[in-house]
Formats: C-alpha cells, structure tokens, sequence
C-alpha cells in the first residue's frame, strides 16, 4: 500500500512557522500509524521528531492528530486512515519540534490534584483490606497512562488553557473513589475552581480520544456529584 | 525539570480558589430544567396557539387583565427573572472562555451584567405597570 | 480574542465527536437566545410605554417577512437548546447514562426535528 | 553549554527499580532521578501478569516454595542466596506497594488477589500454586504509576528526558558522577554524585522479534562496559512463548494462568507431550522452545511461524475482565476477537536475564571474584544479581525491581552518608562533547535502520532460541563488521534540539557492543541451560558449566571469566514440568 503522509513539521531552530511536509511511504494494511512516521524518519528525513517508546498503546508516548482526531500514532493502523494520512502535534500545548510538544505544562496540572493515596494509618500486619466491590469502584481511572489525548482535544481547554483539564481529573478520580484514601476533600477542593471541573461543558471530546477507553466525562461527572453532595 | 519555555511558566498550576462556580452550574441545570417546561410551553403556546402576528398591543393587554392576568404576568416574570439570569451567566462563559486578559474580560463582564440589570428593571417595570401603563404614568403614550 | 479565532479554528479543523457539534450549537443557540431575549424585552418595554410605538417594533420586528424567516431559527435555537439542555442535564446528574451520549444526541435532533417542522411550515405559512 | 549538577545519589532510569531506588535513596541523601524518557513511559508500565509473592492469600504457600520455584525455573543458575533474601522479602515489598496505593484485584475477603503462573507451584513442585498478585492485566502499569506518585508526594527531583552518555569513575575507580544530554536543548551536563544507581531496564531491540520498546537499548549496561565493567550471563536472554505474530506485543502469560491453551496446526495441546505436569504453564524456556520445535516439524498455523493460543472456552467475562489489555491488543492490532478465536503467537524477545553484576545490595561488581565499584550501584532488568539465572520465572522481574530497587536505595543513602565526595576525573564532558561533534560532522556511507535491521535479524536467526556454534559465529562476525559502518553512519538530522536521530545513533552502538558481548557469551557456553539452548550441545552440563559468565571489553579484546553459583539448599537436578 502507498500513502501519502501530511505531517506537520516545525523545527525551532530553522523555521519560523510550521509547515507541511509530503512523504510517501509504502506500508502495508495492519501497519501502525508510529510504522509509517518511522519510515519516513529512517529512510528519507531523520530530523523527523517524535516521541515514541512501547509500540503497543501502552507507555502514552505518542500522543498526536492524526487526521484530524486525537490517537496514539502506535495504536492506528494504516488500514484505517485513508489515502492520506495527516499528522500534526496535538493542540494547545507548546510545541517544541515537530511532532513534539512540552508536556510540562500538563504534569504540572497532573500534580496539581495531589496524585497519590493520603492514609497515614497503616494495618498492623499484612495488607490494607478492600472490598471487590470498592475496588471496582475507581478501577476505570486506574487505566490511565497521562497521554494527554483528552485534555487536548477538549473544547474547553483549546479556549482556555488554565482548564485543570480532563486528564487530572480522571487521576482526581481514582484517588477521590479509592475507599483506602483519606483525602478525597483536598482534591475536590482542588476541584472546586472556575478552572477546575467546572470548566468542562460534557463535550465528550474527550471519551473519544481516549486510547484507554476509560468513560472520562464518567468521572468527571462523578467528581461533579460528588462536590454537589459534599455540600460547599 | 525539562523545558522550560515561556508559556509553561505561565501556566495556571494552583487549582482550588474558593469560588461559586458550583452553585451556579447547579443553577443552570435548574434554571434549565424549570425552563425546559415554561420556555418551551411559553415558545410553542405564543407561536403555535397565539400566532405572533395576534399579538398585539390590545392582546397583550388583555391578557395581563383581569384575574388570570395575575397568572401571567407572574408566569412572565418568571421568564424574565430566570431566562435573563441563566442567559446572562451563559454569555459570562463564554467571556470567560475566550476573553483572557483580566481587565478586559471584567470590563466585559460589568457591561454585560450591566445591560443585564436595566433589562431586568425595564422588563419588571413592563410587567408591573402592564402595557401602556409606564406610557400613562409619564404621561405619554 | 486570539483565543475565540483560534479555537474556532480548532473545532473546525478537529473530527470530534457528536458532543462537540451539540456543544457548538449548544453554545451557538444559546447567545442567539441570550440576544433574542434581550431584544425581546426592549419590545415589551416599548409596550409599556404605548400601543403606538409597539406597533412599529409589532410590525418590523415581528411580522415582517425577514422577521418569519428569523422566527423559525428562533424556534430551531430554543427547541435545540431546550432539548440539549436536557441531555446535558440528564447525563450530569446521571453520569453512567453518558456511554449513551451518541444515541442521545440522535434522539434529541429527532424530537427537535419532529417540533420543528410543523412549526415551521406553520409560521412561514403566511409568507406564501 | 555545559551544566554541572551535584546530588549525593543520581538514579539513572525512572522504571520500576529506579523510581523505587529513588524512594529510599531519597530518604537518605539528597537524590536526583535522570531519565531518558517520561517516568510513566518506562516500560515496567508494560508488565502485565503479575508480581509474585507468597502471600498464601487463596491458597497455602510459602516463600520457600517460591525460592525452590525460582531456583528450578533458573534451571540452577540463580544465586540461591540472592533467590532465598527475594523471595522473603517479596511479601513485605508487597504490603508496601499496597500501603502506598497500588490497586491491586481483591479476593472475596478484601485480601490481594493471587492467581497462577507458569512455573509457581506449592511444595517444591507438586501443583501448580496461586501466587502472582496482580491488578487486572495493568500490574506494571500500576507498579509504576504507583511509585511515581509515591515520587511526586515526597518531591523526588527529577531530570526528565535526559540521555545518559557517560559514566564517570574517579582516579582510584570509585564512581563519582554521569555525563547526560538534555534532549531538549542538546546540552550536555555533568552530575556529580557520591553514589550511582543504574537502573535503565532491558535491551530486548537487539532481536529483531521482541516485546521490548523502541527506548530498550541497553545503554547502561554499555555505558558501564565501555568502562572496564563486566556483563553477567549475557548469553541468557529469554524468548517468551507468546507474542503477537510478526510485531512480538506480549499476550500475557495470565492467559494461560487463566486456563489458556496453546494448539499447534491439528489444534493439539501440544504441551501435554514436553510437559505432561505443567502442561502450557511449564517454564517459559520450555514452552518457547516447544513452540519453535512445532513449527520446525511442519505443526505451526497455515505453514507459518506461530502456533494458536486458545481462549475461547473461558467465556467472555474472564477475557474482558481479567484479561482486558491483551484482549484489546488483539482486537486492535490483529482484528482478532479472543472471546471467539484464537490468538497467533510466537515466541518474543522479552528479558534480559543478565546485566551489569550486582551482589544482593545492588553494589556493582568489578570482575568475577566480586570485588565491588564503590559508589555503584545497579537494580532491576539492567542489573544481574542473579536471581533469574538461565531463565526467569514470570512475575519475578516485577519482585526483582522493587525488592533490590530498595535495596539498592537504602544501601546507597547509608553509602552517602558514610562517604565523601570522590573527585571528578580531569576529563568529564570531554569525550561525549568529542562524540557528539564526530558523529554530527561525519558524512558517511552507512544508515542507522539498515544496520540495526541487520543486526536484529542476524541476532533472532543465531543467537536466539536455538543456537549453534556455526550460526553464533556468523552473527559475531557480522556484528563486529556492523560495529565498523556503525562508525561510518550519517546523522541526518545536525540540529541541536531534540534530536532524536543522533540518540538513535548512540543507542545502535550500544546495541551492537552488548550483541557482541551476548555472542560471544553464548559462544563460549558449551551446554543448554534454559534459555540458553545450543544444539550442538543439547544437556546441561553442570560438571563444567555451572558457572555465571563475566565478559569484559578492553582494548577491543573480549575477555571471559566464571564465578561459581552459590548452592544452598538446592542441588541441582533434572529440570521436568
Ligand atoms: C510486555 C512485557 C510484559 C512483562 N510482564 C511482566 C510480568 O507480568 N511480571 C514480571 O515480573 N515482569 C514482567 N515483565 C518484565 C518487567 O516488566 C521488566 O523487566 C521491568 O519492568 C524492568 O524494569 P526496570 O525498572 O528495570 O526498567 P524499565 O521499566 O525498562 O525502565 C528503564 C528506565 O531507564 C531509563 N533509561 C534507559 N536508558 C537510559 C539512558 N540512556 N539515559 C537515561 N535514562 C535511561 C528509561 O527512561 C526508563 O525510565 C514484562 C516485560 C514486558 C516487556
Ligand atoms: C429552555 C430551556 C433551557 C434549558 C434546558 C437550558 C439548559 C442549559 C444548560 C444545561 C446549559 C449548560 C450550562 C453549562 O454548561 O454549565 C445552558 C447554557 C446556556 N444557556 Fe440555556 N437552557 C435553556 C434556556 C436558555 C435560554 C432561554 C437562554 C437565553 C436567555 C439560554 C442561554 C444559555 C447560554 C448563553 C448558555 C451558555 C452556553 C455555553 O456556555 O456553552 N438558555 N443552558
Ligand atoms: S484519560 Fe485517557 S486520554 Fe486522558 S491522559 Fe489518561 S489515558 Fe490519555
Ligand atoms: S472534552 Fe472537555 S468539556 Fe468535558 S467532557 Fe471532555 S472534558
Ligand atoms: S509508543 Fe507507547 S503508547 Fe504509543
């Protein structure tokens, strides 16, 4: 199969806007997407940046549009993008070389909803207990790898960048439901913010970008309940 | 530490302002759900049943008359009161969104809130004084 | 206002999903509304005043040919709102309901549309 | 621009050993954590089945059964101290992880769940036992997540995409510091430290069929033998029985754990022929080589290179829950439903057996008599104390980080306070800046895909899970013939920011050094000892051969030594599942 690649170049040391590079590689259908960008990166230009690490959808390296809609590039394959395949870093975040961009910005809003479990009191012996069912409760948020596909493809955040975003809510999320924590207020007053989960419109953008298919307008809305219950 | 560019420093990281950004997206699902009922009753009622082009001066006034008027004139009111202060806020959201620079974005709010306030004042006075009435009252009309 | 062209342009640009056309048109219907309702209470106030000067604003505002023809987005941009409002309101007190949200955004253009078209053939009626 | 950065302990590498080095070295000394990639990037996130531990939650158990199982499962090459202080130590490393928040599955009673592995049994043997804990099919990804927001609560400093280019020993051989290049700016820093912990995972990017990511290049270990360290037991390396077909992604062993069958063309559990006992949760040597024997007599699928692993009969509840990840990379990579077909495998590169020598403190070793380098340390999939031997059980690396990532911390924390800073060498940016510039200036004949290609491929046809002398010499001629073009190779991309085509090239050298240092290694060993399987020499032969390799590189000269294993408790005997 040969296709046309559309990718989106910028180098911050030459060029003074992105620009668009034309490519053609020949792939074949069960090819990722990260397949194709490496022939193009290996064989014809190697100052083709991007970042990529696992292959498999599962370190959140890759993170990018690809025609037009959030995806990690190792998680598309060839067969599904048409003709032509048009890639470009993801949105309104800083871009620092071609495909990629400063995550800085984004881990900085991650640690903003304190990601970690808060129990100072520790059992005895042995394990902290937990029911199945708790468990259950915060295991979708648990799947997420802080690629960063959601929060760049929200409406909410293109307009205004200070949104906290969908990305540290969902980690909000697992500490907020995880029984074993005993923080949930400190995040939700986190929460609690023009720029907090108030900010999100139920767009869904974000659902559909995620690789990890976890339900995130789910959790936001959980989260939203939650801080109407609480009563502030 | 990696990059540090211009914009990652300016990012907003501290979340957790003490603010009413709650209540009021609570406010706009209720004002939303009393709406889905009058709004939609008053759109279809006044286009549908009424007809725009009956309603006139002397409709208006007759149905702000009499002891069904009293229903009305509180059934509009209510229209008025939350159509304008859901409205109002809905605009504030979108200033929000897209208008960044503070003082600006303020601006836009107070005239916003602004214009607000006199529609609300002039929509009351309509619905007290009736059709005409503020006409009479200033002895014009 | 950088940040209204810009993500303008984004939303165009991005194949989101069904949520972010509803939410556009959410956003869209809404400050049409805002504005309707703001014009609209200026009327009444004119009212207030008098049977005269309401029946200039009676005759071009309302009933004039470009009026018809604004009265039907109107009723588009209420009945939207007004349905859509009810899919995001339902979906934030219900969350789960949220893995339907494609199905209910179908369903709601649906019973807009079945409102809608009677009601529109009825107000552009005069117009022919 | 040259930058100069002094912590007490410098962590190269933010996977699962670095990151819980990190914790505990932080609680000590002033630490700093240097890491080519994101921390969540690492790819402990990819480890899915399980962290074994004898918890005894479901079943009885204890950890002397897992000693005895880890002990048969290096097919007697693992240090049975080293394997004894693990697997003691595993249980308590296991509450810790949970204290700290990982999400571990639940058994009815709220305990952490355990389910079975290939090679865990109960009482030396007998029956297959529940003893892998796991978090759905996420538990790395939870590991890591997990230890990175322990990071974050206690402010661990980190230096995130930095490229680790050097290592710094001071005059009289004590380690004192790290040269790294900042990805972002194409600067080179210097970190001077009193203690090094290496932790930068394995190198599965020498087989051209692997389970490892594109960033597993084996840079440490390279690093640490440009400078005179030896590599332990390079020649082991294990091929786990089931990648996907052609890309090598893992299908997790919990498949089989969960009741997953391997068929080969008639749609025979040919499993039941080469391990009547353990059937398909044999040891994963085993059930690597048995697949590569199928294939060989004609039994593989639609005369191709891989065999069937068939889930279909355990509902689809248990492949969409339990089972979850590896279900959703069949569904998108192979458009393959495992609820309703069965999946194509074939053995993959997955894991790295040996590495840099550590004792059971993770203090490097300088040569085979164990004498050790001050100030360095090593932990996890880089580092090789040996606790895997010849081959390693599953869910023991995930043991391995945490329990010797701690170790390797704390050590190193009293290692700072005891100690005073070592003086720089004279020479500390120098050389990289000196590489750099060669490799950015040279215009040569050569391009780096092609010959990490070629080498990939050379090293799955001969060094992989069969070999025999003729094909391990062909690889190690080739390989030394790739070394030179490696040489001759142009860097297209003369930018300084973020240029990943010159790391490229960087990491290809020290793929090539370590797939020397690997042949040779298997070269020298004239025996079959699990993963390690030579044709030409098809027993274990424990009377010449029971020995840890050390090779070492000086002056482009490979030189090899033994140590011998240290017995305790289990003498070596016939390996049968
Ligand atoms: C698909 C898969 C599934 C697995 N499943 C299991 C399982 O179920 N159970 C089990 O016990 N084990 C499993 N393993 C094995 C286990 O996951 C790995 O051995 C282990 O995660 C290695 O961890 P680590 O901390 O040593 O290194 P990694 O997690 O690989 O981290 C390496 C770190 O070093 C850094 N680094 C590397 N080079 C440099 C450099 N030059 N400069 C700076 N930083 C550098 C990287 O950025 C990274 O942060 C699995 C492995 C794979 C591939
Ligand atoms: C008829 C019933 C109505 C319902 C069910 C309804 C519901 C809603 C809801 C749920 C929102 C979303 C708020 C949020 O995202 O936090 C909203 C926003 C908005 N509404 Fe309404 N509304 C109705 C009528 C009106 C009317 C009459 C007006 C005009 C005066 C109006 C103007 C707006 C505006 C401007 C917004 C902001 C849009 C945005 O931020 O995207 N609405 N409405
Ligand atoms: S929620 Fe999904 S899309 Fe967002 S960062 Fe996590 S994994 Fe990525
Ligand atoms: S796209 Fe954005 S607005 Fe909310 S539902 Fe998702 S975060
Ligand atoms: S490379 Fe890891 S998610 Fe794509």
């Amino acid at each position: 199969m040969r296709i046309k690649m559309r990718i989106r170049r910028f180098n911050p040391e030459t060029d003074s806007s992105p620009w668009w590079g034309e490519y053609w590689v020949d792939v074949e259908a069960t090819d990722r997407v990260l397949d194709a960008l490496h022939q193009v990166k290996w064989y014809q230009d190697g100052t083709l940046t991007l970042r990529r690490s696992c292959a498999h959808g599962i370190c959140g390296s890759d993170a990018m549009v690809i025609n037009g809609r959030n995806a990690l590039a190792c998680k598309v394959l060839m067969q599904d993008v048409g003709d032509v395949c048009q890639v470009e870093a993801l949105r309104s975040m800083p871009l620092i070389k071609d495909l990629v961009v400063d995550m800085e910005p984004f881990f900085a809003k991650y640690r903003a909803v304190l990601p970690y479990l808060i129990n100072e009191e520790l059992p005895a012996a042995g394990e902290r207990r937990q029911s199945q069912e708790a468990r259950a409760r915060f295991d979708d948020t648990t799947k997420c790898i802080l690629c960063a596909a959601c929060t760049t493809s929200c409406p909410s955040f293109w307009a205004n960048e200070d949104y906290i975003g969908p990305a540290a809510i969902v980690q909000a999320h697992r500490f907020i439901f995880d029984d074993r924590d005993t923080a949930a207020d400190l995040r939700l007053r986190a929460l609690n913010d023009v720029d907090g989960v108030w900010r999100c419109r139920t767009v869904f953008n974000c659902v559909q970008a995620c690789p990890r298919e976890i339900d995130v307008t789910r959790a936001i809305g959980e989260v939203k309940l939650a801080l109407m219950n609480g009563g502030d | 530490m990696t990059v540090t560019t211009g914009r990652a420093a300016r990012v907003k990281t501290r979340y957790g302002a003490p603010n009413h950004e709650g209540r009021i997206w609570l406010f706009m699902r209720l004002s939303g759900l009393v709406m889905f009922v009058t709004v939609v009753f008053h759109l279809l009622y006044m286009h549908m049943v009424v007809r725009v082009e009956n309603i006139t001066f002397e409709n208006i006034d007759a149905r702000w008359s009499g002891p069904a008027g009293l229903f009305w004139r509180l059934f509009d009111a209510s229209l008025l009161f939350i159509g304008m202060a859901h409205g109002m806020n809905g605009v504030r959201f979108s200033i929000n969104d897209y208008v960044h620079n503070r003082f600006l974005n303020l601006m836009l709010t107070g005239i916003v809130y602004g214009i607000g306030g006199l529609l609300i004042l002039a929509g009351s006075l309509a619905i007290i004084f009736g059709v005409g009435g503020l006409g009479r009252l200033i002895g014009m009309g | 206002m950088a940040a209204l062209v810009e993500s303008i342009y984004k939303g165009i640009t991005y194949r989101g999903a069904e949520g972010q056309w509803a939410w556009i048109l959410h956003r869209a219907s809404g400050l049409g509304i805002a504005l309707f309702l703001y014009m609209h209470i200026v009327s009444i106030f004119v009212a207030a005043i008098g049977p005269g000067p309401y029946a200039w604003v009676h005759a071009t505002l309302y009933t004039s040919p470009p009026a018809k023809v604004l009265e039907v987005f109107l009723l588009f941009g209420v009945l939207y709102h007004a349905a859509n409002g009810m899919r995001i309101i339902i979906i934030d007190f219900f969350p789960t309901l949220g893995k339907y949200q494609r199905t209910i955004v179908r369903i709601e253009l649906v019973l807009v549309a079945v409102v809608l078209v009677p009601a529109a053939i009825i107000t552009l009626h005069s117009l022919f | 621009m040259i930058h100069t950065h002094k912590f007490e302990t410098v962590v190269v590498g933010a996977g699962g050993a670095g990151l819980m080095a990190a914790l505990y070295a932080g609680q000590g000394s002033d630490t700093a954590v240097l890491t080519k990639l994101y921390p969540t990037r690492s790819h402990t996130g990819t480890a899915q089945g399980g962290i074994g531990a004898a918890l005894g939650n479901l079943e009885e158990d204890r950890a002397e059964w897992h000693t005895f199982d880890t002990i048969k499962g290096s097919d007697y090459l693992a240090d049975q101290d080293a394997v004894d202080i693990m697997c003691q130590e595993a249980i308590d490393v296991i509450y810790e992880l949970e204290h700290m928040g990982l999400p571990f599955d639940r058994t009815p009673d709220g305990k952490i769940a355990q389910r079975p592995f290939g090679g865990h049994t109960s009482n030396f043997g007998e029956k297959p036992v529940r003893r892998a804990c796991h978090a759905a099919d996420r538990t790395g990804h939870m590991i890591l997540q997990t230890l990175y927001q322990q990071c974050i609560a206690r402010a661990v400093r980190f230096f995130d995409e930095f490229h680790l280019l050097d290592l710094l020993l001071s005059a009289d051989g004590q380690a004192c510091g790290v040269v790294a290049y900042e990805i972002d700016s194409g600067d080179l820093h210097v970190f001077h430290a009193k203690a090094l912990i290496f932790a930068t995972g394995g190198f599965g990017r020498l087989w051209e069929i692997t389970s490892n990511a594109h960033s597993l290049t084996g840079d440490g270990p390279a690093i640490a033998l440009h400078k005179g360290i030896p590599l332990e037991d390079m020649e082991f390396f294990q091929f786990h029985p089931t990648g996907i077909y052609k890309m090598g992604i893992l299908i997790t062993e919990g498949v089989r754990g969960e009741g997953g069958i391997l068929r080969n063309r008639d749609g025979e559990r040919f499993m039941e022929r080469y391990a009547p006992n353990l059937k398909d949760l044999a040891s994963r040597d085993v059930v690597s080589r048995a697949i590569y024997l199928e294939i060989r007599n004609n039994k593989g699928i639609d005369g191709g290179r891989y065999v069937h692993l068939d889930a279909t009969h355990l509902g689809r509840n248990v492949v969409e829950t339990k089972l979850a990840d590896s279900a959703e990379f069949c569904k998108t990579y192979l458009g393959i439903d495992p609820a309703l077909e069965p999946m194509p495998v074939q053995p993959t590169a997955h894991y790295a057996m040996g590495g840099i020598p550590t004792n059971v403190d993770g203090e490097v070793q300088r040569n085979a008599q164990g004498a050790i380098v001050p100030g360095f340390y090593a932990a996890g999939e880089v580092a090789c104390v040996s606790v895997h031997g010849a081959n390693r059980l599953g869910t023991n690396s995930l043991v391995d980080l945490v329990v010797f990532g701690k170790r390797a911390g704390k050590v190193a924390a009293t290692y700072c306070q005891q100690n005073d800073w070592a003086e720089l060498p004279a020479e500390t940016w120098e050389p990289a800046q000196a590489m750099l510039d060669t490799m950015l200036r040279h215009a040569g004949n050569y391009n780096v895909a092609d010959l990490r290609a070629e080498m990939q491929s050379l090293m799955m046809d001969h060094v992989g899970v069969f070999r025999t002398e003729e094909g391990i010499q062909i690889a190690l001629t080739r390989v030394r013939e790739l070394q030179e073009c490696a040489q001759d190779i142009t860097v297209m991309d003369k930018g300084k920011r973020f240029n990943t085509d010159i790391l490229e090239a960087i990491e290809l050298r020290n793929l090539l050094d370590l797939a020397e240092i690997t042949a040779a290694s298997a070269l020298a060993r004239q025996e079959s000892r699990g993963a390690h399987s030579r044709e030409d020499y098809k027993a274990r032969d424990d009377e010449n051969w029971l020995a840890h390799t050390y090779a070492s590189k000086m002056d482009g000269q490979i030189s090899l030594d033994y140590a011998p294993v240290t017995i305790t408790n289990h003498h070596p005997k016939e390996r049968t599942y």
